[in-house]
Formats: structure tokens, sequence, C-alpha cells
């Protein structure tokens, strides 16, 4: 009943592109949530282009939506745009990501922790070891990206704190399978055809599936000679953990809509106004943990 | 040679020009008098055109040096040669095809004010100039939408306006009429009263004695003489250009009434809207059908249309009797036939391409995209050929664009050759030829005559159209308004029928 | 004066085999770079050259560069004729991405493999006529001819896979891109296969000398009754079968396609190949196997970046120091350094033929 | 002329038709809010097209113009907030690099010979590459001129803002126009896209003129970064990716030739907004998927292209000469 409330309401969403399985989770989640409750959905794909997005914002608010949904692609830069739409008593509510922007400017943000991801991923590798030495090489997200930032910084920090896990190589992957497994190849040689190394940590479950196929082509067994450990949790994961291939991942969930539409309903129907953060929650799953369940659940989420 | 280049206003000495192993000049002095028309002779590939680049700026010699008036000059660019008054029309038309007449005559001599071209000013200079020339057309439009003639034209104006002290003209009257040439003339003489000093290229020695001075003749990137136009005859220019004398067999007039074959070609009403109106038309086997018209006559299109390089939308094609669909250039010499453009430049040649490519290219076309001819053929054909048209090239596996124009054409019309055509079509075959290579390629035509080709030759020189044709057909507007046979190939008849008088009227 | 004998009739015989110093060809600049490339990795990392036999292939550094150098060198294939003729194709990463998709779609719903392969091969092709037909028919200038299909074509290769990820596990493609004949990497192999097959079809046959006719002076080709507008749909559809095989290759390596960035910018590694490999933006003469050679250094090059542990914020710094050094080496300047000081030609006049028409 | 402008006015029919019709399906984008947004989101993107049509004019293209507006927004970030200099002092800086950067990829297309294909492909390189040395993450402007220039604007009837930026991009537009048409630059511009062979011979200073081409592109390049980082308040290395294919796609859509020679900067313009009008019409839709927008900008830039060529090759290739003896 509460969700009846958002009915024929139209909202735009600002999505930035469709760079990955996971992206298009988030949209087709977004879409089918929109749906669920009645809402007029504007869906604008800005291919990963800031000024794509302020476009949209622009568009929407000349529109006259009832509020705007925006996964920033960038945290800087949404000063001037989001303040047309404060003018314009349009709430704006931002998905997965923060903005490096005065608070007032948009009713609230969902997102998970991207710092607290690689603290995760970093203590479930710590804990796993149990104080063995371990030498372990890094798949970066894009260059500069803050999902990048983020959880390099969270898992350095976890890991940083202990004197037996070192980061020994670490290069960008792109977020991307092709790239994921061709820099880990690199890495595999650069050590020795692989012996010098204990775990491998990527930024995102496609980069590590890249890896896994690297480190099985160089003879090696993915999962027990060289640990995987990634964030994201979408399917190829899950069933790389069925076949005893990756160890564990933190998930971030695609769903950030759900929230996003709670709080916009409580706020334009209640006036209740939401708190600035909405977490998600950084689940660790492990092969211990219904890998295949898992992967059932998330196979139709449009991964 | 001091005597002779004291009060030289232009003047170069000892002059060494090397391309790769090929020493395109070598030790060429040349002194440019003020008030002067200084004539520069020699065949194709002698490097005249060289000479004048080193003498303007466009290139470095290796050797040697350059004065303007006494005093050594070293012009980095043609800019440069431009500002110290040296103005220069280059062989090929240099101009800018995308751009206005007007912008064409004053590109980079445009009258400013507070840093912005004075656009009227321009046009209404430029009108004023080519009035002169009496041309009359619209000095906005752009250049590439008037005829080769046109802009040769402007090309001349151009060099004229930027002439101080000296005007270069490299072959300059190659695609003019004798109205134009006439009317160039005068203004050369009216620039000579002044005190320029001019050089001019030409392969015309009929200009060379019309018009001027002094000639220096070069041969094999050699000075082999200067002399005072008054003190020699047309046969010892040649004899110098050549080496040796040759025979003029171009000064014939109508060949015996026709012996030609059976006919190996027919056109039946073929035409194309806006383009030629419908003509019908028979070549024979062993004939040659010459074409005479002013320029603009649409002589040209009327063999891209038989070439089907511009699809024909009436009539019909027919070779040894029987139809044939001819749509397409593939599709022409499938059918045997063969066309040297009239535009070498941009529709011959293959620059980078070898010599030996060059050659053997219509024929590999022909034979198709799997049968390739193996290198030995190529070679032993482009041997051939080239010895065959004495085609100057240091080897054959030179890129072709290295060679001189002339050269370039003789490559085009063995290309031809080497696909064993029936019938071939020549637009303009001799233009911006030597005297050798001229009387060379007419004896050509002769030959392939005799050896039952049928031709089709496209010529704006009258005596050379009466030299070779069995029958000439004249354009006028579009239309091919006369045919002419027998007695009435003449230069006479022809330009009568060019101007438009009725035969009747001017046979008694 | 020697008297022009008209009568001579060429009898077409047999083809033969071009002639080529092998040793004059080794001795160009694009080889010295490889070497100077692959000798610098081996300075970042010693075990660079070692190369060991492991589960029945070959394993080391060296093959991986050969591997991963392999998408692009198929890419630069397809380039290299399309650039002979004075086009550009921007569309060949998206093609990739595209013929990927097919396969996997097609595998992923039980499709035989074998009809899969086929059918992303059929859609390069297609894809290919698709710009020839613009460029020819349609008479657009290549580069946005090709723009066109390079933004749709992702967009085509994501509504196929509907955005995610399409993961298989079907043996035959997986072969593809990760399998191993007689030790080497399948894509390897098959880099090799087309490598020689091109050479030969365009060297053995008329096709090489016609397109770089075309390429260098396309009216004059028509004059010459080239069929040019056919050769040009070849060269596309080529090139666009070339970038299938690509894409073929990378979704059987990651043994899924990833519509939204395989191939991505792919393109420009492509043309950098050819330009590296030494044939000219402007049409004309070409060289596959230089072009395959190009593209090697360029992977060389990332590769030396990868194993050598540089922050990769300094990763395109890197290549672009190393594009621009490859290039002034190679440069008419550089080569004719010692000669141009002496006979200074006004560089417009010297290149008479680039008139009016550089890319 | 009449030649050259016959594709700028079908450019522009195409524009309006386009723009009615997208009005017809969605009445609000008749307000002046949606024409200010034009102005003001596309502003980087035209000043970026005014130096790719000079480039393209004369037959070269420049690839860098994308990641000069990305070096120059984290440059400009970098001098504000980490040096601490004032805005305007950085974007004199920035500028003055960009020329610099402009005028050596010129010097390196003369004098090595090098297509500037390749040698802006490079750039694009070396420019990205830079930027993100300089600083991967993306760094907020925080400086009180920011805040004054995106609060100053012209409003206009209906609520429509004309902004600080766009009024900049009109201006790069009038100035393209004056020196394409009106000084000899422009001319020589022109003279090298209709054959460089004959410019050198017609004395164009082909050297100078190139390296200054080049010089332009980028210095306006780095105006667009200028703007983007007006725009954003911030600089990002990733800033403007893919925007040489935007303003390349904005020149040809506007009726340049990209053989050179032939075309207009005032097509540019409309070659822009047009791609504006595509973008907002999508957001307006609303309905289309990621791959579904990717498919249609590419059907749209298919047809506008078609549209060019058609009305181009219907255009009389050839005019009877008035010549008299
Ligand atoms: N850029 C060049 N590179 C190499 N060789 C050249 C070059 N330019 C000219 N040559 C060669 O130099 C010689 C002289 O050529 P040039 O053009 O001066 O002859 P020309 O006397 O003007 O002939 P034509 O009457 O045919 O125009 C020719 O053999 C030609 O092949
Ligand atoms: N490239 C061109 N561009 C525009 N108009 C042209 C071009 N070539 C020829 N024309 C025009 O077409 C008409 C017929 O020209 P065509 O070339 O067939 O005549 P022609 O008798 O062969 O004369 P020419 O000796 O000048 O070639 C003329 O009005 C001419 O001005
Ligand atoms: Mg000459
Ligand atoms: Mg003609």
């Amino acid at each position: 009943a509460a969700h009846a409330d958002l009915t024929g309401k139209v909202i735009g969403f600002s999505q930035i592109g469709s760079e990955s399985g996971w992206r298009a989770a988030e949209t087709s989640v977004t879409k089918s949530q929109a749906e669920t409750r009645g809402i007029d959905l504007k869906f604008a794909d800005a291919q990963q282009k800031q000024e794509n997005q302020i476009k949209a914002i622009r568009g929407f608010i000349a529109q006259g939506v009832d509020a705007i949904l925006i996964a920033p692609v960038v945290s800087t830069g949404w000063d001037e745009v989001l303040g047309e739409a404060k003018e314009a008593n349009i709430p704006v509510v931002l998905l997965d990501r923060g903005i490096d922007a005065s608070p007032d400017l948009y009713l609230t943000g969902v997102a998970s922790d991207q710092v607290k991801e690689g603290a995760v991923a970093g203590k479930w590798l710590i804990d796993t070891l149990a104080g063995k030495d371990c030498n372990v090489v890094e798949l970066e997200g894009t260059v500069g990206s803050s999902p990048a930032i983020n959880r390099k910084k969270g898992f350095d920090d976890a890991v940083g704190a202990t004197s037996n896990i070192k980061v020994i190589r670490s290069q960008t992957g792109d977020f991307t399978r092709a790239k994921g497994k061709e820099v880990m190849e690199g890495f595999l040689k650069a050590e020795g055809g692989g012996k010098g190394i204990c775990a491998v940590y990527a930024h995102n479950d496609d980069m590590a599936v890249g890896a896994i196929q690297a480190i099985k082509d160089a003879g090696l067994k993915p999962g027990s000679d060289i640990l995987v450990v990634s964030i994201d949790g979408v399917p190829d994961i899950f069933s790389a953990m069925v076949a005893g291939e990756a160890n564990a991942t933190v998930e971030l969930t695609p769903n950030m809509a759900g929230p996003a539409f709670d709080a916009l309903d409580a706020y334009l129907n209640g006036g209740t106004v939401p708190e600035k953060a909405i977490i998600t929650e950084s689940k660790l799953f492990t092969q211990a943990d219904d890998p295949q369940g898992e992967y059932d659940r998330r196979k139709g989420l449009g991964y | 040679m001091t005597a002779e280049a004291a009060g030289a206003l232009l003047e170069a000495r000892g002059i060494v020009k090397i391309f790769g192993q090929h020493r395109a000049l070598d030790d060429v002095s040349f002194a440019l008098r003020a008030g002067e028309v200084h004539a520069l002779l020699g065949e194709n590939g002698a490097g005249k055109s060289t000479l004048i680049k080193i003498l303007t700026g466009a290139y470095r010699p290796d050797g040697g040096e350059v004065r303007l008036q006494g005093a050594p000059v070293s012009f980095r660019d043609p800019l440069h040669a431009q500002s110290h008054g040296i103005g220069t029309v280059y062989q090929e038309v240099n101009l800018l095809p995308n751009r206005s007449v007007a912008e064409n005559l004053f590109l980079g001599h445009q009258p400013t004010r507070w840093g912005l071209i004075r656009r009227k000013e321009i046009e209404a200079h430029a009108r004023q100039v080519l009035a002169t020339y009496g041309l009359e057309i619209d000095v906005r439009e752009e250049l590439s939408s008037f005829s080769v003639a046109i802009q040769q034209i402007v090309a001349i104006a151009r060099a004229v306006e930027l002439s101080g002290k000296v005007l270069v003209l490299d072959e300059p009257t190659a695609s003019l009429d004798r109205n134009e040439v006439e009317r160039l003339f005068e203004v050369i003489r009216t620039l000579k009263a002044r005190g320029l000093g001019i050089i001019f290229i030409t392969h015309f020695l009929d200009q060379v004695f019309a018009l001027a001075d002094r000639v220096t003749i070069l041969r094999n990137g050699r000075k082999i003489a200067t002399e005072r136009l008054a003190e020699v005859s047309t046969t010892d220019v040649v004899r110098m250009m050549l080496g040796k004398d040759v025979a003029f067999d171009h000064h014939l007039t109508g060949l015996a009434e026709t012996t030609h074959g059976a006919p190996c070609v027919g056109f039946a009403g073929l035409g194309r809207k806006g383009s030629v109106a419908p003509f019908t038309l028979e070549v024979h086997e062993g004939e040659v059908v010459g074409v005479a018209g002013l320029l603009g006559s649409g002589r040209t299109e009327m063999a891209r249309l038989m070439f089907g390089i511009d699809p024909a939308d009436s009539g019909q094609i027919t070779i040894d009797g029987k139809s044939v669909t001819i749509r397409n250039p593939a599709q022409a010499v499938a059918a045997g036939f063969g066309f040297c453009p009239e535009d070498r430049k941009l529709d011959g040649i293959f620059g980078e391409l070898s010599v030996r490519e060059n050659i053997i290219i219509a024929l590999q076309a022909k034979l198709g995209w799997f049968r390739a001819l193996n290198r030995d053929d190529q070679i032993d054909l482009a041997g051939r050929y080239a010895e065959a048209l004495d085609i100057r090239a240091a080897n054959h596996d030179m890129p072709v664009k290295l060679l001189s124009g002339g050269n370039q054409q003789k490559v085009i019309l063995a290309r031809w050759l080497a696909i064993d055509p029936s019938f071939l079509i020549l637009d303009e075959p001799t233009r911006g030829i030597d005297v050798g290579a001229h009387a060379e390629i007419v004896r050509t035509i002769n030959r392939l005559r005799e050896e039952g080709l049928g031709l089709f030759v496209i010529s704006s020189e009258l005596d050379e159209v009466v030299a070779y044709s069995n029958r000439v057909v004249v354009m006028r507007d579009r239309q091919m308004v006369a045919e002419l046979t027998g007695a009435d190939v003449a230069p006479d008849r022809i330009v009568q029928a060019i101007a438009g008088t009725s035969l009747a009227e001017v046979t008694p | 004066m020697t008297r022009p004998t008209a009568q001579i009739r060429p009898a077409p015989q047999p083809p033969a085999l071009r002639h080529r110093s092998v040793t004059t060809a080794l001795l160009r600049p694009q080889f010295l770079a490889l070497l100077a490339l692959l000798g610098i990795n081996w300075l970042l990392f010693p075990g660079f050259f070692s190369i060991t036999w492991q589960d029945g292939r070959l394993f080391g550094s060296l093959i991986d560069v050969l591997n991963r150098g392999t998408p692009v060198a198929i890419l630069a294939i397809g380039m290299t004729a399309v650039i002979a003729t004075k086009g550009v194709d921007l569309s060949v990463g998206a093609v990739m991405a595209i013929a990927g998709a097919v396969a996997a779609v097609m595998v992923t719903s039980g499709q035989p493999a074998v009809l899969a392969v086929a059918a992303a091969l059929a859609v390069g092709l297609l894809c290919g006529l698709w710009n020839g037909i613009l460029v020819t028919t349609l008479s657009i200038q290549p580069i946005i001819a090709t723009l066109v299909l390079m933004v749709a074509g992702r967009g085509l290769a994501q509504l196929i896979t509907e955005g995610s990820i399409v993961t298989f596990t079907d043996p035959v493609l997986i072969f593809i891109g990760t399998g191993s004949v007689a030790g080497l990497p399948t894509p390897v192999v098959l880099l090799i296969g087309l490598t020689i097959l091109t050479t030969l079809a365009v060297r053995r046959t008329a096709l090489g000398l016609l397109i770089e006719a075309v390429g260098i002076n396309r009216s004059a080709a028509r004059f010459a009754g080239i069929k040019a507008g056919a050769l040009l749909l070849v060269v596309y559809a080529f090139a666009g079968l070339c970038a299938a095989l690509a894409g073929l290759i990378v979704a059987g390596d990651i043994r899924g396609a990833d519509a939204n960035n395989a191939g991505l910018w792919l393109e420009l590694d492509a043309i950098l190949a050819v330009v590296v490999g030494g044939t000219s933006l402007l049409g004309g003469r070409f060289s596959i196997p230089m072009s395959v050679v190009g593209a090697m250094i360029i992977q060389a090059m990332n590769t030396g970046i990868l194993i050598s542990g540089f922050s990769p914020e300094f990763n395109l710094v890197v290549k672009s120091a190393v594009i621009i050094l490859i290039l002034v080496l190679q440069s008419p300047f550089a080569a004719s350094f010692v000669q141009r000081r002496r006979l200074k030609v006004a560089p417009g006049a010297q290149v008479s033929a680039q008139q009016g028409d550089r890319a | 002329m009449n030649r050259s402008l016959r594709p700028l006015l079908a450019t522009a029919a195409i524009f309006v038709l386009a723009y009615l019709l997208a009005i017809a399906q969605f009445p609000a984008m008749a307000s002046t809010r949606v024409l200010g947004n034009f102005l003001t989101d596309n502003a980087f993107l035209g000043i970026a097209a005014v130096g790719m049509t000079f480039v393209i004019l004369s037959g070269g293209i420049d690839l860098s113009v994308g990641a000069v507006i990305g070096f120059t927004t984290v440059l400009i970030a970098v001098l504000v907030m980490w040096v601490g200099l004032h805005p305007l002092a950085a974007f004199a800086i920035a500028l003055a690099v960009a020329a610099l950067f402009g005028a050596g990829m010129g010097a390196a297309i003369y004098y090595l010979r090098v297509p500037s294909f390749i040698v802006t492909l490079a750039g694009m390189f070396l420019a990205r590459g830079a930027a993100s040395v300089l600083s991967p993450d993306s760094i907020g402007i925080k400086h009180s001129f920011y805040t004054t220039v995106s609060k100053s604007y012209l409003l206009m009837p209906g609520g429509g803002r004309l902004s600080v930026v766009g009024i900049m991009m009109l201006l790069v537009f009038l100035a393209g126009i004056v020196i394409a048409h009106r000084t000899r630059f422009g001319s020589y511009v022109y003279a090298l896209g209709g054959s460089e062979t004959s410019a050198a011979l017609m004395g164009v200073p082909v050297a100078r003129t190139t390296v200054l081409i080049y010089t332009l592109s980028s210095t306006l390049a780095g105006l667009a970064g200028v703007v983007f980082s007006l725009y954003t308040s911030a600089g990002y290395s990733l800033n403007a990716l893919g925007v040489e294919l935007d303003a390349i796609a904005a020149v040809v859509i506007g009726g340049t030739l990209l053989t050179g020679g032939y075309g207009l900067v005032a097509g540019t313009f409309i070659g822009v907004m047009l791609q504006g009008l595509v973008q907002t019409y999508i957001v307006f839709d609303g309905t289309l998927s990621s791959w579904w927008t990717k498919i249609v900008i590419g059907a749209l830039l298919f047809m506008f292209i078609l549209l060019q060529r058609l009305l181009h090759s219907a255009a009389p290739r050839r005019r009877k000469i008035l010549w008299t003896a």
C-alpha cells in the first residue's frame, strides 16, 4: 500500500552507462522496482560521461519530473546542476556513489561503503591466512574511478595493519574480464610462473573471473594455489565458487533503487526527510555460503 | 658567359639538381634580361620545369647559385620569390579548385583593413583584371566550376599580378585556344614593354618564334645553347633540342581517301541529358576519327560517354555489329576500348605506382582479380612499350610521379596499347609534349591505324588533327555539328564548321 | 629514335611469386623497434625470453605478447587493406563485440558451435559490407561511414546480450580463444594462418596491385577499368570478417561475450599498428606482414608496461612517448635527415601526389 | 559561395524540422529553458568543434581535443586547489599549455610528415596520460570566482538561462566565422584543404599555417576545458572522453567535407545543436535502454549524413560559363 503512493509519479533516472554486468543489473532492478510501484521512470544512459548526466538532469528539470535519481559518474562537479534542481524543488537521490557537494543539494544517497568493501575483502584474507605470509597481487579498477580508489584504500588499510600480507603488484584491469586476464597473465610471468603469489584481490568480480582463467592457464589452481577475493557478487563469481575456483566476494547489491524509492515515498507523501546516507550492506560471501543458491537467485536479475 | 650575364635581371649560375641518382640539371647557367621574353626549350624531361622551380624557390639547388639583379639570393619558398617580384605559373595548374576565382587571384595578397579581408574590393579588382584577358565570369564562383582553360588564364593572371620584375610561364598555352593564346601574347608584350623579364616554356615552336627574343635550349639536364631567335631557324632549334634531325610529318594535309575496313564500333543516338546531345557515329577498323571543337564544346564529354564513364541515357553501342552494354569503364575495357584521358594527373597516373605497374594496370584490370600477370611478363611488357614509345625513366620500378609530364603521358598511352585494344580514344594526347615526342605520337597514331585499330582522337591542334584523321567530327555546344571527310579534312574547313558557317556557303 | 611497335601481343601466363630479399626486409625500422622493445622488456624483467613447455603448450612472456597481440594484429590485417584503399574502418571494435555476442548467445541457446562461429563470421562480413556500401554506393567518407557502426554497433551487441556478459562453456569457442595447437595458442596459429593466406591472396593474385591502385587514385583506377566499387566492398567486408574473427577470439578467451568492453578502442590500436607497420594513411602501398609486426610492437609495449611494475597512471604517457619515438624514427624526416640538410625542397612541392587528400 | 551555403541551409532546415517534430511530441521542449540548456550544455563541445572545423577544413583531423579538455580541467583544478592560483591565472596558464601542445602537434605533422590522424592520436594518449599523472582522481574546485560565474546568467523570458559559458560559445563561433571567412589565415586554411601542393606553390606559408591550425584547435580545446571546468567546477582526467568524435560528427553534420576545403563554421554550430537536440529528445523520451540509445544515436547520425549526401549530390556539379570572345 505504501508503494501505491508513488503511482503515476514521474521520476528521472540518470544512469552512468552499461559498462559492466553489475551496472546492467542495477538498471534492470531499478526499472522493475519502478514498474511494480507504478512509477513512470524516465531513463537516460549517460554512456560514462558526466556531461551527459548533467544534460539529462537539466532535461528532467525542464520536463518537470517529480524526483531524480542519479548514479553519478564522478564525485565532483554537481553543485550547479543540483542547485537548479533544488530551485525547481525536485528532490534528488544519489545511487551507489557519493558526491562532493553540499548535502542540502540532495535528499539522500543510497550507496555501499566502498572503503568498507575493500576492508571486508582484506579482513577475509587476514582471517583466512591466520598469520601465514602472503604476497598479494591487486587488479585495480579504472584509473581514477572512485570505486577503484576506495576499494584500494579499504583493502590497504586492512592489510596494512598486518605484517604477513604484502601487496607486491598492482595494475589496472579496467574492471573488465579481458584486461583482468591479461594483467594476471603478466603478474604470473613476472612472479615466477605464479609461485610467488598467494592471493589475488580484484576490485570487481569480472576481473577476478578473468584472473581465474589466467591462473588455470598457468597450470595452477585458483582458489587453492592462489586465493581469489573480489567485490560485487555477480552470478559468475558464484559459479566460480561452486567450482572451488574463487574464495570470497563482497556483495554490492544492485538494488539501490528500492531504498531510494522508499525514501522518496516517505518524503513526497509524508514529508519525512530521510537520513543523508543510506548505506547498503557489504556482505561477505564465501564458498561456505551456498554459492549455488546465490547464483540461482541472481541469474535472472540482468547481470 | 659573363658578357651574356651582364645586366641580367635573374640569373642562374652552374645549377646542379640531383633527384636520387638522377642529375636532372647539370651545371646549367641561364640569364634573363629585363624587357625580354626568354623561351626555354627542351624535350620532355630535359629539366625545364626543374630549372624554373629552382629559380622560383620551389626547389633548392644542389649546386650553383641564383642571382637577382646581380645579388645572390636564396629563396626559401615561392612566397619568398613572390615578395621579390617573381610571379610563376607552374606546369600543372596549381590553383585551388575549392576557392573562388577572386580568391585564387589574390590569395596571400588580399587587401585587408584591421586584419579583415576586403572582399568587395578583391572581387571588383578580380573582375577588372580578368577583363583584360577577355574573361567575364562571376569571380565569386568556385574555380572548379570553370574549364581547365579558364583556370589556366586565372593562373596566368595571378602570376602577372604578382610579378613586379619577372614572370615565369611553364607551358601556359597547352590548354588555350588560338584566340586565348593571342590575348595572352598581348598581355605578355605589354609586360615586356614595362621592362619585365619573362621566361616562357612551351612545346609550340611557332609560339616561341612569334613571341620570344631569345631561347635557351636544354637537353638531358644540360644547357645546349642560348641564341637570339632572330638568328636561328626552326630546324636549328629542333636539332639542338634533339641532338639530331627529325622529319616533320605532321604538316601533311588530308589523308588519302579512306581505305579502312569493316566498321569496328558504332554509336547510334548515344547521348546524355545535360551533357552531350545524341550523336551517331561509326568508326571503322584502320580509321582515325579526329574530333575538333572549341574548348568546352563537349568533346571530352563525348569521349566519356563512349567509354562509359558517364553512362549514356539514350542510344546504343555496337561492336562488330553486335549490340553491347557499356555503362562503366570496366565494361568498356572488356569490350576492347582504351581511353587516354585529358587530365593526366587526375584521371591517368597512379603517382606512387611504378612505371611498370602503371603500364600493365589496365591489362591486369581486364584479366581480372585472380589472373595476375607474373613479374617477368610485367617487366617484359613494360620494357617493350617503354622502348616503343621512348619513355625516359631511370628504371621501370621508379614511381611514375617522378617522370616529367610528357613521359607520364606516354606511360598512359603504353597502358592502353598493352591491352591490345580494338578502339582507342585519345583526349588531347599531345598536350604538353615536346616536338620529338609529338611527332612520335602522331606516328604512333598512324601506325596503330595501319594495324587496323579504330581511333577517336580529340585535339585542339587543327594541323595535327588533319595530319592523322581520315574523318573529322566537329563539336559545338555539346552537339556533333559536322562530319568532314575526304578533301574537307583541312584546317580551314574545320574552322568554318567550328565557327558555324554553313559549309555550303563557303564551299566554292 | 625507336619506332613504336604496337603489334606487341602480350600473352598472359600463370602468376609467379614475387621475389623479395629477406635480409633487407629484416633491416626495416619496425623490426629494429620491435627488437629494442623486447630488449627493454628483458632488462625490466630478466625472465622475459624464457619459454617453458607446460601442460602440452609453450608458456612464457614472449608467447603472451604474441597471444595478446593477436586480436589487434588480426584487426590490423583487415585494416591494412582498408587503409590501402585510402579508407579507414572505425567500426572494427564494435564489430568484434557484435560477433562475440552472436556466437555466445547462439551457443548458450543450444546451437552447435560450428553454426555459432559461422554466424558470427557472417555477421562480421555483413557489417563490413554495410560499411562498404556506405563508402561506395553512397560515397560517404570512410571515417564517418564507419563511425556510424562504431556508435551503433556496440549498442547492437548489447541488444543481443541484453547488456550482460554472456558466459558460455562451449569447448569449441573456448578452444578458439584459449586452446593450443602444436604448443602454440590457437589465436596465434589463426593469426599466422590468416597472415599467410591474406598475403598470398593479395600478392599471388592481382588484388594487391589493384587495391593499391584504387587507394592511390580512385578516379584513374576507374578510367583504367578497375572495378573499384566491387573491390572496396570486398575490402571492407574482409575487414569486417577479420573483426569478427578477433571478436570470437576475445570472447573465447574470457569464455564470455562482454558487449560493453570487447574491442573497446581497439580500432585505434589497429590503425596505429598499420601505420607503425609502414602503410600510409594516404592509401597505396601496403604490407600485411608489416602491420602484424606493428601490432606486435604495440603489444610488446603494453606487456612491457605491465611487467615493469609502473604505476598504472603512467601507462598512457609511456605509450605515447614510445609511439612518438617510433614515428619520428620512421618519418621521411629522419630517413632523409642527412640528405635534407643539403638539398631543401619546399615540402609541399616535393610530395606532389599528396595534393589535397591528406587523411 | 552558393555551393557551400547549400549544405548549411539544408542542415538548418533539418534542425528546425527536427525541433518542431520534437516539440509536437513534447511541448515542454519549446521552453526557453531547453534552449538555454542547449547553449550551456553544449558550450564545451561547440568551442572544441570550432577548432575541429579549422582542422578539418585544412584537410586534417584532431583526435586529441577530448583529451586536451580533460587535461585542462585537471591542470586548472591542480593550479587553483593545490597551488592556490586565482582561476583566471590558471586559465591563462592552461590555455598557454594547450596552445604549446597544439603547436607541437602541428610541427610534428608538418615537419615529420606524419598524418594528423596519428600525431593527434599520440597527442590524445599523451594528454590523457599527463592528466592522470597529475591527478588520477577528480578534484573539486571550490573558489568564489567559480560560484560567481555559475551564478551569473541572463534570465530569458520563460525561465531559460543564458549562461556565461553559453555566451562564450556564441562568441567563439562568431570569432571563428570571422577568422575563417575574413582573414588571410582563414583563406590559407581553405587553401591547404583544397590542395597543399598548390597552396605551397601559390605562396601560402604552409608550415606556419599548419602549426597555427593545430595551435588554434588545441587552444580552443583548452578553452573548452576552461568552460568544462566552469561547468562542473571540477577537474578529472577522464572528462570529455570521446568528445573528439562528437566534434567530428558535429563538423560533418554541419556540412564540412572531411577531405577538407569545403565547409562553414556556422554549419558546425547547427551540427552541435542537432546533436544536443538528439540527446535532449532521448532524455525527454526516457524509455530507451542503454543499447537503444546508442543505436538511435548511430541511426540519426547516419540519417543526417545521408541527407547531407543527397543534398550535396543534388547540387549541380558543373556550371555553364559566361565566355566572351
Ligand atoms: N621530384 C622529383 N624527383 C625525382 N625526379 C624528378 C623530380 N622532378 C623531376 N624529376 C626528373 O627530372 C627530370 C626533369 O624533369 P622536368 O619536369 O624538369 O622536365 P621538363 O623539361 O619540364 O619536361 P616536360 O616538358 O615533360 O614538362 C625528369 O627526368 C624527371 O623525371
Ligand atoms: N571539371 C569540370 N568542372 C566543371 N565544368 C567542366 C569541367 N570539365 C568541363 N566542364 C564544362 O563542361 C563543358 C564541356 O566540357 P568538355 O571538357 O567536354 O569540353 P572539351 O571540348 O573537351 O573541352 P576541353 O578541351 O576544355 O576539355 C564545358 O562547358 C566545360 O566548361
Ligand atoms: Mg615541365
Ligand atoms: Mg576536353
